[in-house]
């Protein structure tokens, strides 16, 4: 899209994303023919990215209160309270597109993004997480955008010295032309020390801070809700490039700043750059307001008003300043090195004013630019059939399948990954990257632990939208249970297909329900978020593929006592606990994928009020000192959670259970919910009459020691030969 | 004990340092802005961890000459102490207040893990609450480790007992060439390095970030107590 | 013979380590420095007679892995 | 006028970074790729007219920030 102004009509606005009746309705809130910069900004406004116009009637349903929200959705992100007067702030958001024309820019500057929605609310950001996708490991592609991606966030989060401290990765051939890159930060801020993004204030100035303006990105936020076809590589002269350093500086000097008086209103500049950010302050707090864009620090020369109102240059923010402080402000952000200008009034209009070199440029009244931003109802289609499970038998034994399940691409070890990330940085990482189920960050000076964790599991959506959504959440909610953690909020980051498909829509709207439900099963409501759609390929066959339903969940939860959490490794001596019931759901699980090849059957049933009664149970029996290590048991069934207990702590442990009657592959590795392991001293008898008297389903497994994990059968399996098997995937394919 | 910390524009890991010093000292180190011309009364300067600049050009260059640099190499030269820590130790080597360069990482990834260091020296202000030969677990996170010098150079620190610390596995074994033991490649697997007058040190690995059991240990708290009993007279 | 393969940033692409760059020299007192910009250079010893084809092979290089071209460009040169 | 400042490691210093790209090189079929060395090339705009002073200035520049005489070298070219 070049900066170059031309005609504008009907086709014009169609090649800037929008619909004919979209122009149509552009036309009669203008009551003339729009400009072609009021085109761009009507264009980047309702977007899908910046307007949810497919998917804001379902994000509605979702729960978004509850005693502890401070904040839910609507501002840059979700706050919760965390006692002591303390506030956690954070948010999830993709880079989904950019990641794959781009990797290393693309996850950076998605970093860098979704750092700026954090600390632009007065949060000193604390924690950083990532969910990724990537396609089938065995293609090229896939490796470099798994090296540039895993660079990217590294490069960024490291230089900007937030800890890096979770997340996930799979890999399916539904991801080969769309990665995901969704990437999580936590902040923590002062209850009475957080700022919002609507202006007040007429005759307020309009200030400009962080880096210049260049030409980067422009139209970015319409090209994030295209589907990419062969043409995504020619598109490419849109990539921004981040600056950590200067976001670094960024920071520090904004928050430096909140701790003044001066600041009414502020916002980061992120997709759609100016527009979005002018808008949306001047819309939320209902004035009009005017910018001057001759007053834009500029990086390149001959910028036009479009390509400045479009840009997305990086690390850029937008305030409203009361005005006897600007000198102060100025003074400050002078001192970090970083551009400062006013470029702007709050006005009484009610509409959006924009001048360049003595001519407007723009005229747009704001409330019809939000209000009849367009909301579509789009048709739902039937769910695709799930293919049943088919008959199972076990070709290769337990030992053996154990052995390929730990080492395979979704559940091998991911050191490699977060070996690249800093995760100690800012000292206060109580529980690193596979040391718990759930990350735990201490807050400086307190005694309060914060717990995070990212899960999805997309093979479940794609089977059973629906339950596939709850277990979403469910899974978050556990691991964070798992370390001892209340779990507070989550914030999502809904990845799909085309919305313009019926059946696509049909999996959104399923797996949204699905999250909802179990958000208000468990207490967890949804404080901020973000959807991205159209994740899909068009191959050079001209067909579509669009990626596996993938609606990632960010957990929060908090610990008032951080030396109280637990974690994965089992100390010498004691006994194994299961919490939950088995019923050896091997329905889309990773052992039916891995050794029978196939990815069938239902994926497994949620059972919303086993998952609350279990958790909660465990959650007592950590913080009362029982339980002494625990894990959730997820992808790979038992078998490989006892393997990664095994493996962190470096301590084995016998297994002893009578024989169930059930198929022992189906024991061993099915996915049935709501369970736990659960590390305790002495026999184990305690724990499991605790967890009768609750209700809860609960037996022992095994007693604790030795270097090996040892099958009812006598076959041991060492430790050291699960971590081979399971260390070896991502250097194999990544260094060779 | 007075400890200031230098702050540059991207030096992030200076409120670790601080809270490492403060839990062995029980009051808070001052923090130095680069851009400052004088010092206060000082026992202990350090430039800690982060990405000073970026780390754009080479690691700690531009760092290297901010105006609070001057007013270290008086500092140094009255015999002051001074603690670098990663981008702090590039810094050092960049002013040239200690020897040697640090490079990309052999691997040419950003590394982030635990480490053993093996005590080589011990009897210097930063290192005697260990024997020689003692091992201990440290972070360290940094994609510019890799220690080299010149032959000469080298030599001469190996002659006259100017390593700190060396990489190793948990047992003191060094073997340079492994990537396992010496993540980075460093030259003879040096990790820390020492004035002439033992009174700078420089290393890559985090101490700061190990002082807490919480965190998972305290093996780099002898360090920062042991700078306390040597500077408190 | 040796080829010579200059990657440099696109013009437009922000390129953070030379403003940085600029600034310091600024601070040091270069005030007379402008515009910075930061390039690489790879100088690949290649067992070849014919300087056509080596740096045609030099450019195939630079496309498969020396540049990235979605935000870089290359220039190639034989230089002996 | 414009300076080029090339930087690159002195003969000695093992360059990971120029013997990973040979490696990468020869793995993607370029067999003919001997030994590979990364240098840096900061090119600056000065506002000066005298190129003698600005190619001294240009060494100041080096000697001072650009380039760590432990390690590297560097040259100086004044180019339009
Ligand atoms: N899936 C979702 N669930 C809940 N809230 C959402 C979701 N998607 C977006 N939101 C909320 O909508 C608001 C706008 O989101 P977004 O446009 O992504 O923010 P930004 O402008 O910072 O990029 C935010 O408050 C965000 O938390
Ligand atoms: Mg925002």
């Amino acid at each position: 899209m070049s900066g170059a102004v031309r005609e504008v009509n009907e086709e014009l606005a169609r090649e800037f994303g929008l619909t004919s009746e979209e122009y149509n309705r552009v036309v009669s809130i203008m009551g003339r023919t729009p400009s072609f910069t009021e085109l761009g900004v009507f264009s980047v406004m309702w977007s899908e990215h910046c307007s949810y116009k497919s998917s804001r009637k379902w994000l509605r349903t979702l729960p978004t209160t509850a005693p502890w929200v401070i904040h839910g959705p609507g501002e840059n992100a979700g706050v919760v309270d965390i006692g002591q007067g303390l506030a956690a702030i954070f948010k999830m958001e993709s880079h989904n597109h950019p990641s794959f024309i781009e990797p290393y820019q693309g996850a950076a500057t998605g970093v860098g993004g979704i750092l700026r929605d954090v600390f632009t609310m007065g949060a000193r950001p604390v924690a950083n997480l990532n969910a990724l996708r990537f396609g089938d490991p065995a293609t090229p592609r896939t490796r470099e955008i798994v090296d540039g991606v895993v660079r990217g966030i590294g490069g960024y989060g490291n230089c900007v010295g937030v800890p890096t401290v979770g997340g996930e990765v799979n890999f399916h051939r539904a991801y080969d032309g769309n990665p995901l890159v969704n990437a999580m930060t936590v902040g923590v801020a002062h209850q009475d020390k957080i700022f919002l993004s609507a202006a007040a204030g007429v005759g307020n100035p309009v200030v400009y801070v962080g880096s210049k303006t260049g030409r980067d990105g422009i139209h970015g936020a319409t090209m994030s809700s295209a589907e990419f076809d062969e043409n995504a590589l020619a598109k490419r002269p849109t990539v921004q490039v981040g600056d950590p350093f200067v976001e670094k500086l960024l920071i520090e000097a904004c928050l430096e700043l909140m701790a003044t008086d001066a600041i009414v209103a502020i916002q980061d500049m992120g997709a759609a750059g100016l527009t979005s950010s002018s808008v949306e302050m001047a819309g939320k707090g209902g004035v009009g307001i005017d910018l001057d864009l001759d007053a834009v620090p500029q990086r390149e020369p001959g910028m036009t008003a479009y390509e400045m109102m479009l840009s997305e240059s990086q690390e850029r923010m937008l305030m409203v300043l009361k005005p006897d402080r600007t000198d102060i402000a100025r003074a400050i952000f002078e001192k970090w090195e970083l551009d400062f200008a006013i470029i702007g009034t709050l006005t009484d209009t009610g509409h959006i004013v924009v001048r360049h070199k003595g001519q407007v440029e723009a005229d747009i009244p704001l409330d019809p630019l939000a209000e009849q931003a367009p909301i579509y109802d789009r048709p739902r289609g039937e769910l695709k059939a799930v293919e049943p499970l088919g008959p199972i038998h076990d070709p290769v034994g337990i030992e053996q399948a154990l052995i390929r399940l730990i080492g395979c691409p979704d559940l091998a070890s991911r050191a490699w990954i977060w070996n690249q990330y800093d995760s100690t940085v800012g000292g206060q990482t109580v529980r690193r990257p596979g040391g718990a189920d759930a990350a735990i960050v201490k807050i400086e000076d307190t005694s309060i632990g914060l717990a995070l964790t990212t899960d999805c599991t997309p093979r479940y959506c794609q089977a059973t939208p629906r339950s596939g959504g709850a277990q979403a959440v469910a899974e978050a909610w556990r691991n964070i249970t798992a370390t001892g953690a209340r779990p507070l909020a989550v914030t999502d980051n809904l990845n799909f297909g085309n919305p313009e498909k019926p059946e696509i829509m049909a999996q959104f709207v399923a797996a949204i329900e699905g999250m909802g439900e179990a958000c208000r099963a468990l207490d967890f409501p949804v404080v901020s978020g973000n959807v991205s759609l159209y994740n899909e390929t068009r191959g050079p066959d001209g067909e579509a593929i669009s990626i596996l339903p993938t609606p990632a969940i960010g957990g929060l939860g908090v610990l008032e006592d951080v030396s109280r959490s637990v974690g994965l490794g089992m100390p010498e001596g004691g006994s194994l606990v299961l919490i939950g019931k088995t019923d050896g759901a091997l329905g889309q699980s990773i052992w039916l994928r891995e050794i029978l090849g196939r990815e069938t059957g239902d994926a497994p049933e949620v059972d919303l009020a086993a998952e609350r009664r279990n958790g909660d149970f465990v959650r007592e029996q950590i913080l009362n000192g029982a339980i002494v290590a625990c894990h959730d048991v997820s992808d790979g069934g038992i078998l490989v959670a006892v393997s990664e207990m095994a493996m962190a702590g470096g301590t084995g442990c016998v297994l002893d259970v009578p024989d169930s009657g059930m198929r022992p592959e189906a024991f061993w590795f099915g996915e049935d919910q709501a369970r736990y392991l659960a590390a305790v001293q002495g026999d184990g008898a305690d724990l499991v009459a605790a967890a009768q008297g609750a209700g809860v389903p609960a037996r022992v497994l095994g007693q604790i020691g030795g270097d090996s994990v040892t099958l009812p059968s006598g076959a041991a399996i060492s430790i050291a030969r699960l971590k081979v098997a399971n260390a070896a995937f991502f250097p194999d394919l990544m260094d060779r | 004990m007075k400890a200031g910390i230098v702050v540059f524009p991207g030096t992030n890991r200076e409120r670790d340092m601080a809270i490492a010093l403060r839990s062995v000292t029980g009051t808070a180190p001052v923090m130095l802005w680069h851009g400052e011309t004088s010092l206060p009364d000082l026992d202990l300067i350090v430039l800690p961890g982060g990405f000073s600049y970026g780390d754009y050009l080479r690691c700690g260059a531009m760092a290297a000459h901010s105006p609070i640099m001057r007013e270290i190499r008086t500092f140094a030269a009255r015999g002051g102490h001074i603690l670098g820590v990663c981008n702090g130790f590039q810094i050092l080597t960049e002013t040239g207040l200690l020897p040697g360069a640090l490079l990309r990482n052999a691997g040419l990834r950003f590394l982030s893990q635990d480490c053993w260091l093996r005590v080589e020296e011990a009897g210097t202000p930063f290192t005697r609450n260990w024997k020689k030969g003692d091992v201990f677990r440290t972070p360290l996170a940094h994609g510019d480790g890799n220690y080299v010098a010149d032959v000469t150079t080298v030599d001469r620190l190996e002659g006259e007992g100017l390593i700190a610390f060396r990489y190793s596995d948990a047992k003191g074994v060094v073997d340079v060439a492994d990537r396992l033991s010496n993540p980075n490649g460093s030259m003879n697997a040096i990790a820390g390095v020492l004035s002439e007058n033992r009174r700078i040190c420089g290393m890559m690995p985090h101490p700061e970030d190990l002082v807490d059991p919480l965190m998972g240990g305290v093996d780099g708290r002898p360090l920062f107590e042991g700078l306390v009993e040597a500077l408190v007279q | 013979m040796k080829l010579r393969v200059t990657v440099s940033l696109k013009d437009g692409v922000l390129d953070p380590q030379g403003k940085a760059i600029g600034h310091a020299l600024h601070t040091l007192g270069f005030v007379e420095a402008g515009t910075v910009r930061v390039s690489k250079v790879i100088e690949i010893e290649v067992n070849s007679t014919d300087r056509a084809q080596a740096e045609q092979r030099g450019r195939e290089m630079a496309e498969a892995l020396l540049a990235n071209l979605v935000i870089e460009d290359f220039s190639v040169e034989v230089v002996s």
